[in-house]
């Protein structure tokens, strides 16, 4: 069982899993069949966690493990590859999906067939982060979005089968582009693994020239599509909306970045993706703006969750695509990955608890909307939380995303700027983070106490059924982790950055210091700010202007108009860029 | 097409996006570039030695490639639970003992809602055995002649489907039964998983095979994998079809 | 070259038939015809090298090559994976909104309380 | 012969999307995978005619009927 073997585990143990689930789902009844889904799970999510843990101190002394599937020769193989950046992408999935499978046991979907599917989810996000062949990229991105249009039509609800029927027909189509771009790629090199593509690009006249730009746009532009750039968000907030509470945390904080840093892989190796991380990244800037406004105006709380997803992934992909364009090996561009990677990690903690208690007591309340919903926090404590845990965990995540200092959020958005420094990104995330501050003010109103007394009391018939037990400990899991990763920050981040930098370490540490002075006068700027914009938001005309952004024309062929426009746009870039 | 109210918003959406797709598709539909036969040459003189199967192309499918296969059996059990868990969670009245419900274990019966025609009786009832054989010969014979894993689980498929329609009388073969072919697939995905993992203990690593240290001839590896994923398939796409004509109320 | 110039069509065809037609049976019609177009696409060009089927019978010489035949038996698989889930979905939506045009679909979805 | 094959394929995808009747559609359809699987033939890749006929013509071909069965033949829109 030697090394090469164990970097299979965190795809296979799910895999494994998943099995299980299948046969108790077939041979057993509905008791046994629970308890072989226990087991199944606890193989799929819990064993990983052993082997990551033990494949740590390798990963730490930077040894990158690359191997063929079968140890083929010629170059036809399957080519897979464990390093740092696999080690992190594995520990943001298993740990995300490992608090939202609790959370089913409350609430969400149940049954043998649905934890299988979910097990299959992980293992395609564990097989994403590991593959370095071109084809075996499109067969892990499909095999992830099958597993996640099937979870989100599982909530039964029929916006949900509105909302997967078009995110599968998009990716669908975007993945025949994939397919367009790996036959101009195989065409000029004549190999699917990104070592053989590269090499051969570099030996052809201008870099392969038009074929290989564009046939790189197009694939750039299909795994785009999937991470909810700029252009190609539309698919996302109907998505992350109806899904099962669950799942929209498992979407949100894991299944949009899995792609991006699987795509970091092509970038880096070959010479012409610097052009695509940099436009990449001005559009991931330009995201994180247009993501909170939106979200300042939407009446639904799980979709105003759900373009916050969008905002937050502006700024990931702002920094990402800052740390392609300027290289890995540069000290700029390992601290702008590390500032990336932190606040991907960050966000998908504090979002998966903003979905998970939003969705809590949006369900004992049985209201969604923003602004009828009022005094969510007695509602709750009718629902049988003796101690206020819903209320403190929703309190921990919001905090944390308008970056309040001790939390996560403070943190990567401290290394953002850091990384940043003074470009003009700085200042588009700067404004953003006042619109977020703005809209989880607006959101925290559920929970504020009645004003008006003539509310009737909930009708006696409809007694909030109890909040489950593991409702509360999924939450509480994910609330410790966000008030952990946010005081351990900086060893965090030289962690990170040790294990993205495969070899080369940097000593200095992200952000010198985190509490400095600037910082924290940033953050008071950015709170008041945050508190004058919900203010003007709630007047007359701000309301009006607010409903115009809301109910603004939206179609299914919309998508496709912005993918294709998307793609057109990258491949002009990519052909003026070289 | 009848031209009907299409707002010219909409035709300007629908014009933008196939220029802007036409100008993309272009530069690689149209490059000159001769295709490659560096991978055709490597296969072409030592494929058959080092996977042993004369079919180039399940040799890639099963051998070179085969991480590749496993994600796109996963894929279609994926697609066949998840379209079975989708309908019948909407109340439709599958075909017996095929929904959510573990109902009670009965005899299963032909499917109503069928006007039973002559035709139907002569053509699905004999011919179901003969397309079954049909589809075992593709699996087995996979790596000789044309055919595979897939395609001979897919005929294997239309098979079971050809015997539950032409089954008139209450002469229902075990093979139609539900739980039968959610156990042949759950178990071949079992197979399939722990086939991947033999090359792991005899230290060929993952997908390795176990047979390369052995004189036996690396086939049977494949002639293995093979039958698995037929078997998986055929019950699989069996399962999903054969609910799929239940009766509709 | 003709044949290029035809397959580009068909291709613009099913991208035609997923963005234009309202009908979303006909969109899934559209999405596999879109899959099948660039599986031709990939055994057309596949096929420009060789003159005879990669089984190798004795003395079989210039093959076609066959990697672009097996990614293609999972591209073709996959492509009917995602149209049989694509009509179980669509068929849930039937069942919720009687119609299968996606603007009346849209509407009626879109506003419901979720 | 190929580029005949091709000119059948474009005309059948027409007119399965024209066509009123979805019923007609789906015949139409299976028809292009029956003739792309001929094409396959011709092009000397076997594997992926038989999988595109077993899978093509066979699987989405009923998985299609079964849809119209249960909800509407008629096209409104």
């Amino acid at each position: 069982m030697n090394l090469s073997d164990i970097i299979f585990a965190p795809v296979f143990l799910p895999l494994l899993g998943s099995v299980l689930a299948f046969l108790g789902k077939a041979f057993f009844k509905d008791h046994g069949a629970k308890l072989i889904e226990y087991s199944a799970v606890l193989i799929g999510l819990g064993l990983p966690w052993i082997v990551l843990f033990y494949l740590l101190p390798s990963m730490l002394s930077g040894t990158v493990i690359q191997l063929v599937i079968g140890n083929w020769l010629g170059g036809v193989g399957v080519i897979y590859r464990f390093d740092g950046l696999a080690w992190l992408v594995d520990f943001l999935g298993f740990s995300i999906a490992g608090a939202a499978w609790i959370y089913t046991l409350g609430a969400g979907p149940k049954g043998p067939g649905f934890s299988a599917v979910f097990l299959i989810q992980t293992a395609a996000l564990a097989a994403t982060a590991m593959t370095v062949d071109l084809f075996n990229l499109f067969v892990c991105l499909e095999v992830l979005g099958i597993a996640s249009y099937v979870l989100i039509a599982s909530s039964e609800k029929p916006g949900a089968f509105l909302a997967s029927f078009s995110y599968l027909m998009v990716s669908a189509t975007a993945m025949v582009f994939f397919l367009v771009g790996l036959l101009g790629l195989y065409r000029l090199t004549g190999s699917l693994s990104y070592e053989g593509i590269a090499s051969g690009l570099k030996i052809l006249p201008r870099g392969g020239g038009l074929t290989a730009n564009v046939s790189l746009s197009l694939i750039a532009a299909a795994v785009a599509m999937r991470v909810a750039v700029m252009p190609l968000y539309g698919w996302l907030p109907d998505a992350h909306a109806l899904a099962p509470h669950a799942i929209s945390a498992v979407l949100s904080g894991v299944l949009i970045k899995t792609p991006l840093f699987a795509l970091t892989r092509i970038l880096i190796i070959i010479p012409e993706g610097i052009e695509i991380g940099r436009l990449m990244g001005y559009a991931g800037a330009a995201t994180a703006l247009v993501g909170v406004i939106i979200a300042l105006a939407q009446k639904d709380t799980k979709r105003l969750l759900a373009y916050h997803s969008i905002s937050q992934i502006g700024y990931i992909v702002s920094a990402w695509g800052a740390a392609v364009a300027a290289g890995l090996s540069t000290p700029i561009g390992l601290t702008l990955m590390t500032a990336s990677f932190l606040h991907a990690m960050y966000h998908a903690l504090f979002k998966g608890l903003l979905f998970l208690t939003i969705g809590t007591t949006t369900d004992l309340a049985g209201e969604r909307d923003v602004y009828k919903l009022r005094g969510a926090a007695t509602i709750l404590y009718r629902g049988g939380e003796k101690f206020p845990v819903t209320l403190f965990c929703f309190l921990v995540g919001a905090l944390a995303i308008m970056a309040i200092p001790p939390l996560n959020g403070y943190a990567s958005k401290a290394a953002l700027s850091y990384a940043f420094k003074d470009s003009w990104q700085a200042s588009f995330l700067f404004a953003a983070g006042i619109g977020t501050t703005a809209s989880f003010i607006k959101l925290s109103r559920i929970y504020w106490p009645q004003r008006k007394i003539d509310q009737a009391a909930p009708e006696a018939g409809t007694v909030p059924d109890k909040v489950h037990i593991s409702i509360q400990i999924s939450q509480i899991f994910l609330a410790i982790m966000c008030i952990a990763s946010g005081i351990f920050a900086s060893r965090i981040s030289l962690i990170v950055k040790k294990l993205l930098s495969t070899g080369i370490i940097d000593t200095n540490r992200v952000p010198p210091n985190l509490f400095s002075i600037q910082n924290l006068e940033k953050t008071a700027i950015t709170v008041t700010a945050g508190i004058v914009l919900f203010l003007i938001v709630s007047t007359r005309p701000g309301k009006k202007i607010l409903s115009l952004i809301r109910n603004r024309p939206r179609n299914f062929q919309g998508l496709f108009l912005s993918f294709s426009l998307g793609m057109f746009g990258l491949a002009l870039w990519m052909i003026y860029k070289s | 097409m009848k031209k009907k109210k299409y707002s010219i918003f909409f035709i300007f959406q629908i014009v933008l996006s196939l220029t802007a797709v036409l100008a993309v598709l272009l530069p690689v539909f149209f490059s000159r570039v001769s295709w490659p036969d560096l991978a055709r040459n490597y296969l072409e003189y030592n494929g058959l030695k080092e996977s042993g199967a004369r079919n180039l192309v399940s040799s890639i499918y099963l051998g070179y490639r085969a991480f590749d296969t496993l994600g796109e059996t996963i894929v279609l059990l994926v697609a066949v639970s998840g379209t079975i868990s989708i309908i019948s969670h909407s109340g439709l009245s599958l075909a017996k003992g095929f929904g959510e419900e573990k109902s009670k274990k009965q005899t299963y019966n032909s499917i109503s809602g069928f006007n039973r025609t002559e035709l139907l009786d002569v053509v699905t009832g004999k011919l179901g055995p003969i397309v079954l054989i049909f589809g075992l010969y593709l699996m087995l014979f996979g790596h000789l002649s044309p055919g595979g894993g897939f395609q001979g689980g897919v005929v294997v498929a239309s098979g079971i489907v050809f015997m539950a329609l032409g089954s008139k009388t209450d002469s229902s073969t075990w093979l139609q039964e539900a739980g039968v072919l959610a156990k042949i697939e759950a178990t071949g995905f079992l197979f399939l998983i722990l086939a991947s993992l033999s090359g792991i203990p005899g230290g060929f690593g993952f997908f390795g095979n176990p047979l390369s240290g052995t004189e036996a001839s690396p086939v049977i590896y494949i002639i293995i994998l093979n039958t698995i994923i037929g078997l998986k398939v055929g019950a699989g796409i069996g399962f999903m079809c054969i609910a799929m004509l239940g009766k509709v109320e | 070259m003709i044949e290029r110039i035809l397959l580009i069509i068909l291709f613009l065809i099913g991208f035609y038939g997923i963005i234009a037609k309202k009908n979303i049976i006909k969109k899934i019609f559209a999405l596999s015809i879109l899959n099948s177009s660039v599986v031709i696409l990939f055994i057309l060009e596949g096929s420009k090298i060789g003159t005879n089927a990669p089984i190798m019978e004795e003395g079989v010489k210039n093959v076609v090559d066959p990697i672009p035949q097996a990614l293609m038996l999972t591209a073709i698989v996959i492509g009917v994976c995602i149209t049989a889930l694509a009509l179980a979905i669509a068929f849930r939506l039937y069942r919720y909104t009687h119609t299968f045009d996606i603007d009346e679909i849209h509407r009626k979805l879109h506003d419901e309380p979720f | 012969m190929t580029i005949l094959i091709l000119i059948l394929l474009i005309v059948l995808s027409l007119y399965t999307l024209s066509s009123r009747d979805l019923l007609h559609g789906i015949i139409a359809l299976s028809a292009f995978s029956l003739l792309s699987a001929i094409l396959f033939y011709i092009l000397y890749a076997p594997d992926v005619a038989i999988t595109e006929a077993a899978v093509g013509a066979g699987v989405s071909t009923v998985v299609f009927v079964w849809a119209i069965r249960s909800t509407e033949r008629k096209d409104k829109g």
